[in-house]
This record gives structure tokens, C-alpha cells and sequence, in this order.
């Protein structure tokens, strides 16, 4: 087996904050290859965007990645990185596309000021080369006129047209991965399924992996192939994505399939009891313990290991 | 079907934007969030009304519910017109119909606890005395799944969850018989999600409410509604039963359906995407409004604006396809 | 559009204008005591009052002395000072420029200070130097202006003697001798405005860089300094303007008791002798002064927010 | 667990935001406790004053017309900060001092208050027309620069403390109305107003009810900032001669005098100007504390 292109080892990211320590992020562990598109998934909390941020070192005070996690991507470890060579790994080699595309454009630039700056950070091109460079990105996603849409500001632009514009951002150095962290939730369905085609299109196109961060389970079967489920920090299981969806192993992921309304189902739900526990101060042992119907006295002193149960099936529960 | 709850005709609702300055130059904009909408709403069902950002659903429901004062139109609820009392009428009617709102947290009082909040309405209109209020009290907490301690917290002691289900109290302690749920539960989580809508369902057979259930969640309407409306840029262009989902008639509902995600493979369609964005309510298109967006367009559309007519039984699309 | 956004926020800015010229008008005719007599003395025969009296307009029914008064000062006619016996725009006029470089002087100073200093302790949140920025700020905010211009006097004045303690030197006469007379009030006068510049920098600049673009910026792998220098900075500065443009008429209240205390002849010194003398058309010409000045920043104010924000003139 | 415990812990929420602040903010321990001082100085005065016959600082002030040789003494074990022209003690001058200082710049605030928050509440919730008078006539008094409009008041009505109050009052007025306002407006679309609307609700009553309660933290917090400013308006009042008359005692006179003699004798206005710039500096520590423990913007989403 060759080298992945990412893998993550035991990750832990927590924030210290005057409430408590959240561990928003107590060891994860995954690998994506190059090429391929794989799905996080998790409820509030679950710290989700957070192994996201992580991955791009983009953790600030109270936060902390702690000792001992390891980011492998093309065979270097990110978090031995001095902070200017991680400056150029981002948006350069790793690119994220936020959630709010409304928020993550500066509004005081335009659009092409924005555009060409990224360019030319980690590009050595001219301003007018820059500026070439600019329109064609706008045109590869999708954005009619870009001629003179790189001289508008973000206000003029609809909330799709500004998560495409973050995407030409995000492609414009032909990173080797996308994290793309619920770029579709604050957008409309019909808005949503364009970015989504956008996304899976570019990716086929120029052959970049893909981190794509949702709480959308419908959502996520739709563009990646092998998929991931956390909660409390942790990750629960992780398995092709239809196969996931289909026949789940954990007790949360099986909720959480009841717990949607499908287009499919009519009437009762079978939702998943109890609520979402505090992040400051989670449940012992098995974090699903106290929702799960399955509980027993070991589930709630011991974190069940991380087990394989057959090619590319891993699940993190004593029934297994 | 049964006996009609609420009858809306032709219900407008503009938001005049003026300032001194506009006020002079004599250009003031209207926002036509609602722009001409009818459609009945029968007694015991769920009425979903689904539509996009932006679309006027919101304000539809606000509307419906007197909160916002119509701006031309017809409202009746169980035959009589409400759509201009006021003072002692409208204090009156309140108690027939609830809202609950999206975000839970912003819904409450944060500087009242969970008591005082459910205390309110039962005192405003008399419905229990001074020595009656615990009882009470511990019965809406128990009917919405809360228990007795949580009536001493404050909001920001309780989860999502919790707090849409203390909302649901309140709008049920004046027992009414419609409910405007202003897309309930799209600030929760998925697994939370599921538990509201189920009490939801359990409350309406209960009380033999009426729901008015707001969402952009196509999911959640089909799941929960007897029949939907399809909301576009403050129009009606589409109402029927489920059998919407099964056959969708006008083509923004079928853009919008084919963009659905499903975790079903066999499920996933070929995906219908719209060009451009929803244009402002400030400025709306000519004739069908739909007309710039549409990729059955025809010359008819731009010009006049079609009406929303029964194309079968009990069918209403609008759209010159159809005409 | 931009033109049009300005003339718009004018068109808002007038009546208020007319609400502080009316409120003179009518504070002045509130007050206890009438001027001439004050002016006069007890020594003045009733027929000389009377004379004055008409001459001044006092003795017509109020509603025409205000329609008179507005009618005038719409000419630019402010009436002639009592206790100067000149008119009063010419007293203002020739006062105007000493009361200007003081306070521009300040502003600059405060202006120059806060800023660089607001940023630099954001980006060092909670370092020490963060701390004593913020103590600056603190003691800026704090301190009388009097305080401060008493301690300067004796310290940098008086007892090591490095800077002149009094008096006023137009800067164009002579720039260096003028500039040298005009550090300590300005220092004085500014303190408060740097230090509420200061901590409204720092926390705007906080706030920006916590944003989702300024994520998304660093998430590009954009350089430290382009984010802090261009993308924050630009967006952390709209506060600042405001809060500005909302002390500049501090300032000029404050010049007050500077001009008072340094011995500066200008329009903070006439105030407060017009007061004393109960000068009423002086009164009155200073207040149209000071209106015409709040005028004129909220034009500056809303020039530099157009130019810096794309986003208002579609507002 | 945590849930259980912060419950009984901090029945009411902004005890538990004010109590975590504090702890961790030592410079507002410190304004907290000078304003202590001043507070327990200023009433000291006054049981002094009653109780004792003015015994125990009276014998620190001597009389005026005994022109003692002792004036502009440099501070000494008899007088720690010194005596003034007529030989009077600074320190008991400063400490009677604070019982202006406090009176003045807490009823002014008051004033302020009571009337900023009606007119802004008055203005948010009803808007349109209403709204358009009340805030321009707030933006009058907002434009011209205050000080000279305190002075205004003061010269022409006279000076005494009252009118003192009534100025300071007036020219900080603004800032709680546009406070109070713009707080208003973004209650008013919060839904739990629209809510007690749609359970039938009187206008006043949800004033009353659900928008002032919520609008008054952010009022509380101008209000501690603004006595820091209050108090210096007055001392800068007092300076010009315009504010507390003598004999009452005020730190901005003592100042003004002071300034007269400064070549002779700098400690009598180093003294209370360092009392007004401490207590000013006090309540603006206080004020910051508190400003930042209900910010909803530095809250994080882990504070449930």
C-alpha cells in the first residue's frame, strides 16, 4: 500500500476555556488517499470542524493541539512545521472552504483584489497574469461575465455566487486536498445541489482530494466514497458511505438514520433518546453511553476500542 | 374534506423601506415579501408551507396570525374575517392561535425562568388561578417530555431541545387550535430533530391541533404535512397533497424536489438546476416570476402572470403549462 | 451614488442644526436677568436700557426676535457682540484659525498615537505590552484634561523648562515657535481622545480579526502582515472614524478650559467670556460656531466611510 | 453534572458572568475597592460630621480667618498631602472632598438614567415618527460639544449644585438613550417579544416586561462608565468656576486654586486631581468589568 496523502494520528485538540477544558477534538485518527473524498459527519459538538481547522493548524488561544498528535500530509508532519513554511502549505497545498460564504469574503475588497491575492501569494505571477488567472477561475466556477465581476465587491454577489468565488479561491493553486467545512448550510437546496455538483466536478478535474465536513447524512452520500462518524470528539465509525448508510454498526449512526426525515418516510420517527452531553464535562467511557440503547456497566467505564470488523469497516462499540 | 380553520384570500404583505431622505425624493421601496396568496387550511391537518430563503413563508405565517398587519387581503379563521381587529378581539383570538419560532434560545425571556414564562399566558387570560398554577404548570411540563425541576432554570440552563419544548408549552397553555410552526426545528440537531417532530405528531392527535408547519426542509414537510403549499418569491405556485412529492407539477417544485439529497441510491435523481439566483422582492419579474429562472419557459411567461387554478382534484399549480 | 449617500446624510444633518440654533434662542430667552442690565450696570438710566434695549431687539414679542434671528443668521448676520463692540463673526472669524490648530493639533497627536498603538496591543493580546497600552489608555481616558495640562506646566514647563507654558503663536508667522507653543495644550487637550481611540482600535481590531474572512484569509495561507495591515485594518478602522468624529466635539468643549489655562485667545476663551459676561449675541455666534463645526465632521466622518466601506452606497 | 452544580451555584445568570469576570480581572478588584473607599470616605464624612461634631477632621481644617502661618506646607507627618493658602489640611480636604464628588456624580448619572433610558426605550420600541423626534432631539443635544452646553446651563440658570446635576445629567443623557435604543431595536425583533405579542400581550406590558429588563444591563454598564466621565465634567465645571460654589468642598476647586499657586506649591492640585483621576479611573475599570461579562460577543458557544 502506498503512503496515504493525509493521515491523522491521534488528534486532540482542546480549549481551555474559563469553564473548563473542552476536548473538542480526543483522538482521532484517519488516513485519506490521494484522490479520494472522505465525509466527517456529526451533530454539534462533535468536533467535526474543528479536526478540520486542525488539519491547517488554524487552532488559536484558548485552543491547543496537544503533544503527541500527528498530521501526516505527503509525508511531512504539519505540526512540526515552522509557521511560515505552514503558511505556504495553506491555500497552496491544503484549502478550505469555509461555511458562511457570506462572511468569508472581506467586504471592504473586491472580488478580484480578493482573488489575485491568493494568487499571488503562493504563485509568482505578475498583476496582470494574476488577474488572467482570476477570470479564468471565476469562469471554471461558474460565474458568468467575470470580466467584470472581479472588479464587484462581496455585497453584490448572492450567497452561492460568493461560495463560488471561495471555491475559485480554494482551487486556485490546485491543492492537493479540499477541507470543505458545511460549505453548503447556510445556502438553499437548489443553491446547495449546484455547489455540490460544482465541487464534485472540480474535484474529478483536477484530481484533489476532499474533507467534506457535514451534519447532512443525505448530504454526504451524495459526493464522498468513504465516510466518517463522530461524536464528542471521537470518532464512533467509519466505512464506504453507502454501505454505512445502509446497514450501520453503531448504535448512534443507526439513530441518527432513524432520526431523518427522509423524503421516503411518512409518519413516526425513531429519533435517538436524551440529549447531546455538555462538551465540558462528557460522559465516562463509551461517550454514547448514556443515549445508547444497547448500554451496559462497560460501556460506561471503557472507551471501546477502535475495531476493524472487515476491509475498510471500522466501528468503535463493545457489540462489536 | 373536513371543515375549513382558516381561509386566507389574496393576503399581501409589503414592507415599506422609507427614511427622510427617501421621503423627500419620493422613491420609496416596497419589499412584497407576501405578493397575493390564497389557500384554506382545514381543521386537524398539518398545512406545510416549504419554499427557499427569502420566499416570504415566514412573514406568511406572522401574517396569518396577525402579527404583522396585513397589507391587503382577507383572513378568516373559523368563518369569521380577522384581518383588521384589533384591541380586545385580537387579545381574544390570540388564545386560538400559536406560534413557535425557530431559534428556541431567542424565543424565551433569558431573564425569566421556565415557571414564569409558562405563568404568563395562563394568567393573561385567566386560564387557572394563583393556587392552581403548579398543577398546571406540572402538567404542560410534563406533556412537552420536561420534568418538574426544570421549571426553576433559566433559558440558558437548558439545551435546544429542551428550550423548543418549553416554547411548545407555552404556545399550549392557552389551548388552541392552530399553531404556526415557524420552521421548529432547523436550529437543532438532527437527533433532537426527530424527538420534536414526533412530540409534535403525539400533541396534534392529542389536542386535535391544526398546524401551520413552516420549513425549507422538504424532508420534514413530507414527512409531517397533509398537504403543502410551494412558496416562491411570495406567491403560492403549487398546493396538494403528498402526492406533490410523487408528481411535481410546476417546474420550481420539480427544480426543487430533484435537488433534494437522499441517502437512498436508487433514490437520487437527475438534479434540475435552476440558473441564477432568486431575484430581490423589491424588484420582481414580470408576469410568471418564476419566468427568468425557468427552463420551460415560454413567451406567454414573461408577459402575463398566471393564476394558481385546480388542475385536478385538489391539485392547484401555477403556470401557463397548465392553463 | 457616493454623492448622492452624503447629500442624503445633509439633508438628516440640517435639522439638528436648526435644533441647536433654536435651542440657544431659546435658553438664552429662559435665563434669568436680561443682558443689557447685566452689560449696563446699576449706574445706567432706564432711558439708556430702553435705547439699548430697542437697539438689540430685546423689547419685541419673542416669536419675532427668533424669526428675526434666524432671518439674520441665514444672511450670515450674527449681531454685534455687547461686550466687545464688534460684530460678532468678525470676533469669531479672527479667532477661528488659533482654536482650529489647536484642536487639529490634538486630533493629529491623539490620532497618531492611538492607532498604531490600538493595533499593536490587539495583536499582542495579553502580552505585557498589551497591558500597558491598555493602562494608557486607561489613565487617558481617566485623567482630567486640566489635570494633565497642570502636570505638563510644571513638569515640562516649569521645572525642566523644555516647553513654553503660555500663550499663542500663529503658525503662520512663525511654524516652529507656533508648533513649540501649541504641544502641551494639544497633549492636554487630546489625552481623553487617544485613550478612547486607543481601546476602540484595539477592540475593533480584535473583533475583525475574528472574523470569518480574516479565517478565511488565513486559511489561503495570505502573509501575516497582508491580513493584519490590509484586510483588518481597513474593516477595524470604521469604528474608529466614528468614534472620532463623535469626540470631535469633546475637543472643541474641551478647548474650553485649555485656552483658559494656557492663556490661548481663542474660541474656547470667548466662550467662556461670553458666558461670564453674558454676551448674548456673542452667545449665540458661538453656538452656530460650534453646530457649523459638528456639520462639518459629519461630513468628513461620512467621506472616509464611503471611500473605506464599498458597502454604503448602496445603503 | 456541571449543569447541576452551576444551577445551584448561580441561581441567576449575570451573577454567574459578573462572579467569573471579577475573578480573573484584578485591575477591577482594585477600581472596586477604591470605589469602596470613596463610598465608606464620603459617608465617614457625614457620620463625622453628625455624629462627632466634626470632631475628628474638623481639628485637620483649620479656620480661614485664623490664618494660620502654616500655609503651602509641603506634605508632612502632621499634613500628609500638605496644607493650602490659608493653612487648611489637603487630605481632609480631599476626604470631605469625596462626599461631593459622590453625591454629585451618582445623582447626576441618576438623572441621566432615568430619563436616557425612557426616551431610548420610548424611541426603539415605537419607531417611525416617535423615534425620528426624541433621537433628533438627542442628536442636538449630542452635537454640541458638552462641556460648553453644561456651561451654558450653569452660566445662565446660575451656578449651584442643582443646576450642576441637572447639566452633567443632560449632556450624558444621550448616550444611554442611543444605548438603550439601539438595544431596544434588536430586542424587538428577538422573537420572545414577538412571542408575548402572539400570546396577546399589552404594548406597555411587554415594555415593562420583557424589553427594559433586558435592555437594562447594557444601561447598567454606561451607567458605571459614566460617572467616571460625570465626576470629571464636574470637576471641570467646578474649575471654570461654574460648579460647586464654596464652601462646599469640591476636588475641582481645590484643583483650580491649586493651579494658582502651582510654582509655590505643587501638591495642592497634585492631590485632588489624583483623587478625581483615581475615582474617575475606578468606575471606568468597574465599568469595562462589567461591560465584558455581558458581552454576548465574547461569550463562547460552550457556555450553556
Amino acid at each position: 500500500m502506498t503512503d496515504p496523502l493525509l493521515s491523522v494520528e491521534n488528534l486532540r485538540t482542546y480549549f481551555y476555556t474559563p469553564y473548563g477544558v473542552v476536548k473538542a477534538v480526543n483522538g482521532v485518527n484517519f488516513e485519506l488517499e490521494s484522490g479520494k473524498a472522505l465525509g466527517i459527519i456529526g451533530e454539534s459538538g462533535s468536533g467535526k470542524t474543528v479536526t478540520g481547522l486542525s488539519i491547517m493548524r488554524l487552532i488559536f488561544p484558548p485552543g491547543k493541539i496537544l503533544k503527541g498528535s500527528r498530521i501526516m500530509f505527503q509525508g511531512e508532519d504539519l505540526l512540526l512545521k515552522p509557521e511560515n513554511e505552514m503558511r505556504s502549505v495553506r491555500g497552496n497545498r491544503i484549502s478550505m472552504v469555509f461555511q458562511d460564504p457570506m462572511t468569508s469574503l472581506n467586504p471592504v475588497f473586491t472580488i478580484g483584489e480578493q482573488l489575485t491575492r491568493v494568487i499571488q501569494t503562493h504563485q509568482d505571477l505578475t498583476k496582470k497574469e494574476a488577474i488572467e488567472k482570476a477570470i479564468t477561475l471565476l469562469k471554471e466556477v461558474g460565474i458568468s461575465d467575470p470580466e467584470k465581476r472581479i472588479k464587484n465587491y462581496p455585497h453584490q454577489f448572492s450567497g452561492g455566487m460568493r461560495q463560488r468565488v471561495l471555491i475559485a479561491m480554494a482551487i486556485s493553486c490546485h491543492p492537493n486536498l479540499i477541507i470543505a467545512d458545511e460549505p453548503t448550510t447556510a445556502l438553499d437546496v437548489t443553491t446547495q445541489a449546484k455547489i455540490i455538483e460544482l465541487l464534485k466536478d472540480l474535484q474529478r478535474k483536477i484530481g484533489t482530494s476532499l474533507i467534506f465536513i457535514t451534519h447532512d447524512l443525505a448530504l454526504i452520500s451524495e459526493i464522498v466514497s468513504e465516510v466518517i462518524v463522530m461524536y464528542c470528539g471521537m470518532i464512533l465509525e467509519r466505512g464506504e458511505v453507502d454501505e454505512l448508510l445502509s446497514e450501520p454498526l453503531h448504535p448512534y449512526t443507526e439513530g441518527l438514520l432513524h432520526s431523518l426525515p427522509d423524503v421516503n418516510i411518512k409518519g413516526d420517527l425513531q429519533p435517538i433518546e436524551g440529549t447531546i452531553p455538555s462538551p465540558i464535562n462528557p460522559p465516562s467511557g463509551c461517550k454514547f453511553h448514556p443515549r445508547c440503547k444497547h448500554a451496559t456497566v462497560e460501556c460506561r467505564e471503557d472507551v471501546p476500542e477502535f475495531k476493524k470488523i472487515r476491509s475498510d469497516r471500522y466501528v468503535s462499540c463493545i457489540l462489536y | 374534506m373536513g371543515e375549513t380553520l382558516i381561509d386566507v384570500e389574496d393576503l399581501k404583505k409589503y414592507f415599506i423601506s422609507s427614511n427622510f431622505a427617501s421621503r423627500l425624493t419620493g422613491r420609496e421601496e416596497a419589499l412584497r415579501a407576501v405578493d397575493g396568496v390564497s389557500f384554506d387550511i382545514y381543521r386537524g391537518e398539518t398545512f406545510g408551507l416549504v419554499g427557499e430563503t427569502g420566499c416570504g413563508k415566514s412573514t406568511l405565517g406572522r401574517t396569518i396570525i396577525r402579527l404583522y398587519e396585513p397589507t391587503d387581503g382577507k383572513i378568516y379563521f373559523k368563518n369569521t374575517e380577522i384581518t383588521s381587529i384589533k384591541g380586545s378581539s385580537l387579545r381574544k383570538l390570540r388564545k386560538d392561535m400559536q406560534i413557535v419560532f425557530q431559534d428556541p434560545l431567542s424565543s424565551l425571556n433569558p431573564k425569566k425562568r421556565i415557571m414564569e414564562i409558562l405563568w404568563e399566558p395562563l394568567r393573561l387570560h385567566n386560564i387557572c388561578s394563583e393556587h392552581e398554577k403548579e398543577r398546571k404548570i406540572f402538567e404542560l411540563l410534563e406533556l412537552v417530555g420536561l420534568s418538574k425541576a426544570d421549571r426553576h432554570k433559566y433559558p440558558h440552563e437548558l439545551s435546544g431541545g429542551m428550550l423548543q419544548r418549553v416554547n411548545i408549552a407555552r404556545a399550549l397553555a392557552v389551548d388552541p387550535d392552530f399553531i404556526v410552526l415557524d420552521e421548529p426545528t432547523s436550529a437543532l440537531d438532527v437527533s433532537i430533530q426527530a424527538q420534536i417532530l414526533n412530540l409534535l405528531r403525539k400533541l396534534q392527535n392529542e389536542f386535535r391541533l391544526t398546524y401551520l408547519f413552516i420549513s425549507h426542509d422538504l424532508g420534514i414537510i413530507h414527512n409531517m404535512c397533509d398537504r403543502i403549499a410551494v412558496m416562491y418569491l411570495g406567491r403560492i405556485v403549487e398546493v396538494g397533497d403528498w402526492k406533490v412529492f410523487e408528481n411535481p407539477m410546476h417546474p420550481y417544485t420539480k427544480a426543487l424536489l430533484s435537488c433534494v439529497p437522499s441517502i437512498r441510491k436508487e433514490s437520487r435523481k437527475n438534479k434540475i438546476l435552476l440558473k441564477g439566483a432568486v431575484p430581490s422582492p423589491v424588484n420582481i419579474p414580470s408576469g410568471c416570476r418564476f419566468h427568468p429562472r425557468c427552463f420551460l419557459k415560454e413567451d406567454i411567461c414573461s408577459e402575463i402572470e398566471p393564476d394558481l387554478k385546480e388542475v385536478k382534484k385538489d391539485r392547484y399549480v401555477a403556470c401557463h403549462l397548465y392553463q | 451614488m457616493r454623492t448622492e449617500y452624503i447629500i442624503n446624510r445633509l439633508i438628516q444633518v440640517l435639522p439638528v442644526m436648526l435644533g441647536i440654533i433654536t435651542l440657544a434662542f431659546v435658553m438664552l430667552r429662559l435665563a434669568p436677568g436680561d443682558p443689557i442690565t447685566i452689560y449696563m450696570g446699576v449706574r445706567a438710566s432706564e432711558e439708556d436700557l430702553q435705547y439699548l434695549r430697542h437697539l438689540y431687539g430685546f423689547d419685541k414679542p419673542i416669536y419675532l426676535q427668533y424669526i428675526d434671528y434666524l432671518k439674520r443668521i441665514a444672511v450670515g448676520d450674527f449681531g454685534t457682540s455687547i461686550s466687545y463692540q464688534k460684530p460678532v463673526f468678525d470676533i469669531i472669524l479672527k479667532r477661528l484659525p488659533v482654536t482650529l490648530s489647536l484642536v487639529l493639533y490634538s486630533l493629529g497627536f491623539s490620532v497618531i498615537v492611538a492607532i498604531p498603538a490600538g493595533i499593536y496591543s490587539a495583536l499582542h493580546k495579553n502580552r505585557i505590552s498589551d497591558h500597558i497600552v491598555r493602562f494608557i489608555s486607561l489613565i487617558g481616558v481617566s485623567i482630567p484634561r486640566f489635570f494633565t495640562a497642570i502636570l505638563l506646566i510644571y513638569m515640562l514647563g516649569y521645572y525642566l523648562e523644555i516647553l513654553p507654558i503660555s500663550g499663542y503663536v500663529p503658525l503662520r508667522e512663525d511654524f516652529v515657535k507656533g508648533s513649540m507653543h501649541l504641544i502641551l495644550p494639544a497633549v492636554s487637550l487630546g489625552g481623553a481622545l487617544m485613550g478612547y481611540t486607543m481601546r476602540v482600535m484595539r477592540s475593533s481590531m480584535l473583533e475583525v480579526l475574528g472574523e470569518n474572512y480574516i479565517k478565511a484569509a488565513r486559511a489561503f495561507g495570505l502573509q501575516e502582515k497582508v491580513v493584519v495591515w490590509r484586510y483588518a485594518l481597513r474593516n477595524a478602522l470604521l469604528p474608529v472614524i466614528t468614534i472620532i468624529g463623535l469626540q470631535f466635539s469633546t475637543l472643541l468643549g474641551g478647548s474650553i478650559i485649555i485656552e483658559e489655562i494656557f492663556g490661548i485667545e481663542g474660541i474656547g476663551r470667548l466662550t467662556y467670556r461670553a458666558l461670564l459676561a453674558r454676551d448674548y449675541p456673542l452667545i449665540q455666534g458661538v453656538v452656530i460656531y460650534y453646530s457649523f463645526l459638528f456639520l462639518l465632521s459629519v461630513i468628513i466622518v461620512d467621506v472616509l466611510y464611503a471611500i473605506i466601506d464599498p458597502r454604503i452606497k448602496y445603503e | 453534572m456541571s449543569e447541576k452544580m452551576s444551577v445551584t451555584m448561580f441561581k441567576k445568570p449575570w451573577v454567574k458572568d459578573i462572579s467569573i469576570e471579577f475573578r480573573s480581572n484584578i485591575p477591577a478588584l482594585f477600581g472596586l475597592f477604591l470605589i469602596f473607599l470613596l463610598f465608606f470616605s464620603a459617608i465617614f464624612v457625614t457620620i463625622d460630621s453628625t455624629f462627632f461634631d466634626r470632631k475628628i477632621i474638623s481639628t485637620l481644617i483649620a479656620d480661614p480667618l485664623e490664618m494660620t502661618p502654616d500655609t503651602y506646607q509641603p506634605p508632612s507627618k502632621d499634613h500628609w498631602f500638605g496644607t493650602d493658602e490659608f493653612g487648611r489640611d489637603i487630605l481632609a480636604r480631599v476626604i470631605y472632598g469625596s462626599q461631593t464628588a459622590v453625591i454629585v456624580g451618582i445623582s447626576s448619572v441618576g438623572f441621566s438614567f432615568v430619563f436616557g433610558v425612557l426616551i431610548g426605550a420610548i424611541a426603539g420600541f415605537y419607531g417611525g415618527k416617535v423615534d425620528h423626534v426624541l433621537m433628533r432631539m438627542v442628536e442636538v443635544l449630542y452635537s454640541i460639544p458638552a462641556l460648553a452646553f453644561a456651561l451654558f446651563i450653569v452660566a445662565i440658570f446660575g451656578a449651584n449644585i442643582q443646576n450642576v446635576v441637572i447639566a452633567v445629567g443632560i449632556i450624558n443623557m444621550p448616550k444611554f438613550a442611543r444605548v438603550i435604543r439601539s438595544e431596544v431595536l434588536s430586542i424587538k425583533e428577538r422573537e420572545f417579544v414577538m412571542a408575548a405579542r402572539a400570546l396577546g400581550l399589552k404594548n406597555s406590558r411587554i415594555i415593562m416586561d420583557h424589553v427594559i429588563p433586558n435592555a437594562i444591563t447594557s444601561a447598567l454598564v454606561v451607567a458605571t462608565l459614566s460617572i467616571g466621565t460625570a465626576i470629571l465634567d464636574v470637576a471641570a465645571l467646578s474649575f471654570l468656576g461654574f460648579g460647586v460654589q464654596p464652601p462646599t468642598i469640591s476636588w475641582g476647586l481645590m484643583l483650580s486654586s491649586g493651579r494658582e499657586a502651582l510654582f509655590i506649591d505643587p501638591y495642592l492640585a497634585f492631590f485632588p486631581g489624583l483623587a478625581i483621576f483615581l475615582t474617575a479611573m475606578s468606575f471606568n475599570l468597574v465599568g469595562d468589568a462589567v461591560r465584558d461579562a455581558f458581552d454576548p460577543k465574547l461569550k463562547t458557544r460552550w457556555n450553556r
